[in-house]
């Protein structure tokens, strides 16, 4: 039977093995893709999902249209807040590893997307969040504590011990609760960016979903309500060519561009450098502006790739050549920012080491002051009772029975 | 007062609710300009503009995500899904999402999404216009299930649910929207201006959600039942000639569980009625959690009478259906036993 | 709050009272849209999905590129075809006002649609039928009476009295089982592709939703598992311009045509003259061969008009012109087939009336008998126990339980 | 006769079937060339190819919608879905369509597809990576719903499930893929090579829908259960020194009430335990039908031991999950009634 199978199987372009093949990938120099108006008609602003939008060249220069007006000092704060969410990352990884947290997700080589756009939006926009958003959670300053005691599920865990690590939110922050379910976010976004819509408000919403995530339902739901009712939203698409095991043409990424899929919608696309904070800005910009401007949604690719492994649940050798990273073309996007710095005089090598030295004691100071408030293993513990709260605004009756339950049993045993 | 059937009912309750606080708005397939297939939008969008009352893509999910962050934003959504047979593609929202976002966020986010859907078998639909899918909600925890018998209930209940803070799932008996149909097709359909709970008060008043009706008393047995079966028992018990307290659940989600099993305390025998499929419908939650609590003042055992184990089959629509012949078996069997 | 409302609603041209406007649609002439070779890149037929291939001219002469190798006894037999399912449909629109049937829909003004599309594919090709596809059930001969049996839930109901009517299938004829939630066959008919090209096969599948079931999460299911694979399927959308009461802006048709649907996963998408057989033949024929050769998936959006209620229970002069349908510019698909064909001198009026007189009486003499097998109210009944057959392949024990349980009632009953 | 763990046991049912039978064919996400996070489709794409082994895109909707179409055109799919958690987008499918195609169509179309599901707790999985929906699943008329609770079973059953013409939803309670977990998870994982069901034959044997099993005997107490429970409920009699018959009830759907009913009335006393919430989880049905068919045998109320009302809460898993003291408390109550 198979014999004669015509079914076409996406397949990556390399596998455990092999030699790293990024061919497949379309780029466009730096500048080469020009900026319409925001106030430019989807049609006219079409050629942006095919292109990709590219600010810094290979020796870090910033070239074209789409040069963003930030000031040395916010790109020195970015490269800061990329290479703290990348120590972070690190730190927790480790924890994982040591049995201290049950589970971990890195954004490691995809720190540009969260920071570039985090300082692209204003403060009183909301934000719908995936799992490797950590970034724009540093960025929106929820404490490292916080965000470290979440993972711990301890006694200081702004969700009370009911979620797994890296399910965060902030609410002052205008961060909204991550979800485990894939995409689930999304209509959430565009529905909340209805409501600032409805009531005359000037804040827009945004959300992230990976490449993989595409094929669900709610992507469609999300697109379909933002073009109809021309919602002020910026829906990201984080392309970092893998989802867990499977490469991005699984998602239909084989034919176009996932900045081309809000195409037949009338949702102009931009497909960007993932890796190039200055890119991402400048497009974020765009969009919020466009979409503040009543232009309604915009959807953006970033080209990026997944630089560690899916979670510390996943082995990723055992589907993509080792050293895909390194081929990627697009590189690394601290290495790319820091270039840019350095090459324009407002950064050394030295200032780097020392800053990422400076952030390893932030970083670990702020991990011995979360384990005080305990660990998965180690004392303080949550309140069982806790258990029982939120689930409704007010304990139902049976809830407080089964909490009365829960402690009786736990007294006659101890 | 007014003389009201179900629709006008929960028309009124909308009305009221949107005129009182301006964060209501209604979103749902064909509710804005056309008011509803059922009509219970009914000029809602004339008098409350395009922005309050939204006509929305058909798609269950989109409508069911998009309130959910709709509410996030201060507004509060009333989502109507046109049948609760059309209910199952936004149900990943509803039990990943809406039912979960307070727990999981540690109480600092919630959205008080009501969703509305006309449920229940009797009007010739099939398969697909006939459903009660409510057991399947009662298994989740953070959403709260509601389904009214009377125009009175159904907009003081309904006003409970959208001023609610917790998301509820609020269904409406559709064959009882014009009248208390007693399960006989037979006969010319009753209208609710011949029923005292068909006057209804014009403004506001609610019902709160958790609390069950004693509608009928009686000390030989208790029939535990919900929505369009509330009457088909009523007649049934007329003409039994038994004394049966009949208890209306209408908010299945939290249970009323004193008032149950006080009335099968009293009566002894307990009898349960639904129209969904028996097998792990609703009824069975009622029969463990009344069989837990009355063990020792049981003197027969609980039986369930409810649909069959098939999808509803439009042409056996009233072999299908639990009528009263069903539920005089039931009651037979109950006093019968020894 | 409202009156800063930035929500864009969408609003159809006209409304109940107001003169019909159809200004929004974009139209082509007849041939004026160049037929590209099926081997055509995605992106060298992408024109198809922005313009309207047409054929017949306003005076019915056939134009173009994509005049069809059809002869005029095919046509004649098209016609035929057209006109049998209207006259069903009257038939049946009237029994339910009778009282004989608990429901109904029809196609009017949309049967070029099914019958033109039936004709184009093969016998072996499996259809996955929406519920205003009647015209393909009566063109792979589904007997009349069996339809009409359907729709009365009598004896002879091939459903066997478990589904409302117009909810057909025909094993034999490769039509699949109508089913009564919107968009749910679209990912069955991609599965089914897959599943033939799995096997080597050379069949494909084709399936049907209308303009606002695009919406549906299964729409998206279809295409991106269609794209992934490559499943040799025909995605067809019926734009009849409205959903119930809401018109196609409603489910995003304000900014771009439904054909482009699919344009962001690569999968190409043909705009045609739904009311044009000629034209609608030769877009499936060509889609058809494209699938057939390797190709892949076709997105066919079909621009018609639903000529009449939505269905039984519906009243659209609650929200649409009366006189809507007299002014959309494509006509009726009847009249302009009437119309070529009589320009082509291979028909007549007068061939034209008593061919609808036969077929009103060949639709009467199925129902006379289809009536002798029972109606929803008058004998011949349908056994009780049936209702418990084809739960599951064999009845378990508790529906024979069950079914005893009733049919013991039943006889203290009677 | 091989020993396996229950990834390897079903592996093998999938290697065996896929052997037999050419139109076998597997769909989901990551379950090709890596062989599924679970690692249960280990080798299978090397030795059947991409087209019978087929990588998804991540749309639960899609995987069961296109299954059904792969299954009406002659082949017999296996759909896996990651986590049993994220079965939701695709229960319109499940409930709308696969259901009830046979019956809709008179019996003239079916898709025989089997969807498997990794479920349950016990991982430190947190809300979505540990849940038990299998209630939703047993409410559905068309679908028969199983979950095994050892490697033996597994593989017998899910051959079972495979060759069935009906569809089947395949639970797999992941928490004993490796070992029988009995419920403390401060002592050190038993694995399989030390059960005797760890023992399992290589090649082809099925285990028919629709028969619980007796995995111990006993004449004071019934206790009833399914999954990872059978474990917790075998080491908790062990400890409390009680008498019990413990059934795995092994399909939830079709039930097999006979071999329930006879313990039952033998021993007059009736535990039923599970992992998913109480309130109209799957005891509600077990407990009302056994206090249906067996009122008269009942010495003492039918307890349920089962998850609190709450969603899966990663940091409290031990308090959650109805281990050995939860049942012991149970089995205390139920033979201390009189
Ligand atoms: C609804 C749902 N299905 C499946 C999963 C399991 N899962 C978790 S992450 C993942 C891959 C997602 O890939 P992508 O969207 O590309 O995001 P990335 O991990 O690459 O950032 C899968 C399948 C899930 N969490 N939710
Ligand atoms: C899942 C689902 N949601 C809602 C409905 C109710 N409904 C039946 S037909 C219809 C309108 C469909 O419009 P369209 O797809 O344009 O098809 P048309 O009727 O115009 O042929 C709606 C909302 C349904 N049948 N199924
Ligand atoms: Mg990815
Ligand atoms: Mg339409």
């Amino acid at each position: 039977m198979t014999s004669k199978s015509r079914l076409h199987i996406p397949r990556p372009s390399a596998r455990p093995g092999e030699a790293p093949d990024f061919s497949y990938l379309s780029l466009s120099e730096a500048g080469a893709v020009s900026r319409p108006a925001t106030s430019a008609t989807a049609s006219e602003a079409e050629y942006l999902a095919q292109n990709l939008v590219r600010v810094m060249d290979d020796d870090g220069i910033a070239q074209g249209d789409w040069i963003p007006d930030l000031s040395p000092e916010q790109k020195v704060e970015a490269l800061r807040l990329m290479l703290l969410t990348r120590e972070y990352d690190n730190r927790l990884q480790r924890a994982q590893r040591q049995g201290k947290i049950s589970f971990y997700m890195q954004s490691l080589g995809e720190e540009a997307v969260s920071i570039g756009q985090g300082m692209a939006l204003e403060a009183g926009d909301m934000l719908f969040p995936a799992y490797r958003n950590q970034g724009l959670f540093i960025l929106r300053n929820t404490s490292l504590v916080d965000l470290m005691c979440q993972c711990l599920s301890n006694t200081r865990d702004m969700c009370k011990g009911r979620q797994m690590p890296v399910m965060y939110h902030n609410r002052k922050g205008n961060l909204f609760s991550v979800s485990g379910n894939l995409a689930t976010q999304y209509p959430h976004a565009v529905g909340w960016a209805m409501a600032s819509a409805i009531k005359g408000e000037d804040h827009i919403a945004a959300s992230w979903v990976g490449d993989g995530s595409t094929a669900e339902a709610d992507f469609h739901y999300a697109l379909t309500f933002a073009a109809v009712y021309q919602a002020p939203v910026i829906l990201n698409v984080v392309n970092n060519q893998w989802a867990i095991s499977t490469f991005q043409g699984f998602a239909g990424g084989e034919r176009r561009p996932f900045a081309a899929r809000g195409q037949g919608l009338g949702i102009p696309g931009i497909r960007v450098d993932g890796n190039d904070l200055l890119a991402v800005y400048a497009v974020t910009q765009w969009a919020a502006k466009r979409a503040r401007e009543g232009g309604g949604p915009t959807l953006i690719e970033h080209v990026t790739y997944r630089g560690g492994a899916h979670s510390t649940s996943d082995d990723p050798t055992r589907y993509r050549p080792k050293d895909e990273w390194q081929a990627f073309p697009l590189g690394d996007p601290v290495e790319r920012l820091k270039k840019h710095l350095v090459n324009e005089g407002h950064w050394s090598d030295e200032q780097h080491e020392a800053l990422k030295e400076q952030l390893k004691e932030t970083v670990m100071a702020a991990w011995k002051e979360a384990i005080s408030y305990g660990t998965m293993t180690e004392g303080p513990m949550l309140d069982v009772s806790i258990m029982f709260d939120d689930v409704y605004e007010e304990v139902p009756q049976q809830l407080k029975d089964q909490c009365e339950e829960l402690i009786a049993l736990k007294g006659t045993l101890s | 007062m007014s003389q009201m059937n179900m629709i006008q009912a929960i028309n009124s309750a909308l009305d009221v609710v949107m005129e009182k606080d301006p964060t209501v708005i209604i979103l749902g397939e064909d509710v804005g300009y056309f008011g509803g297939v059922f009509r219970c939008t009914d000029g809602l969008q004339a008098k409350y503009g395009e922005h309050r009352v939204i006509d929305a893509p058909i798609a269950e999910g989109g409508i069911i995500g998009s309130a959910i962050g709709i509410g996030v934003n201060g507004l509060r959504p009333v989502a109507e899904i046109q049948f609760a047979d059309y209910i199952y593609p936004g149900l990943d929202q509803i039990i990943s999402e809406l039912a979960r976002l307070r727990y999981r966020s540690g109480g600092e986010y919630f959205s008080p999404v009501t969703i509305r859907a006309p449920c229940g078998g009797g009007i010739r639909g099939g398969q697909t216009h006939s459903q009660s899918p409510e057991a399947l909600f009662t298994h989740l925890s953070g959403v709260k299930t509601v389904m009214p018998s009377s125009p009175y209930d159904a907009k003081g209940l309904l006003i409970s649910a959208i001023e609610s803070n917790d998301p509820v799932i609020f269904f409406e008996p559709k064959r009882i929207y014009n009248g208390p149909f007693d399960g006989d097709p037979n006969k010319p359909a009753t209208p609710w201006s011949k029923h005292p709970a068909g006057e209804v008060p014009d403004g506001y008043y609610s019902i709160p959600l958790g609390e069950a009706a004693v509608v009928e008393e009686g000390d030989e047995l208790s029939i535990i039942t919900y929505g369009t079966m509330v009457h088909v028992a009523q007649a049934a018990v007329r003409n039994a000639g038994v004394k049966a307290d009949i208890i209306d659940v209408r908010t299945l989600v939290p249970l009323d569980v004193e008032t149950l099993t006080r009335s099968v305390k009293k009566t002894g025998r307990c009898l349960i009625a639904h129209e969904a499929s028996r097998f792990s419908g609703y009824g069975a939650e009622l029969s463990a959690t009344i069989q837990e609590e009355c063990f020792w003042h049981l003197e027969a055992p609980i039986e369930r009478v409810a649909g069959w184990e098939t999808p509803y089959p439009h042409a056996f629509e009233w072999d299908y259906f639990p009528g009263q012949d069903r539920i005089l078996a039931g009651i037979r069997s109950i006093m019968e036993a020894v």
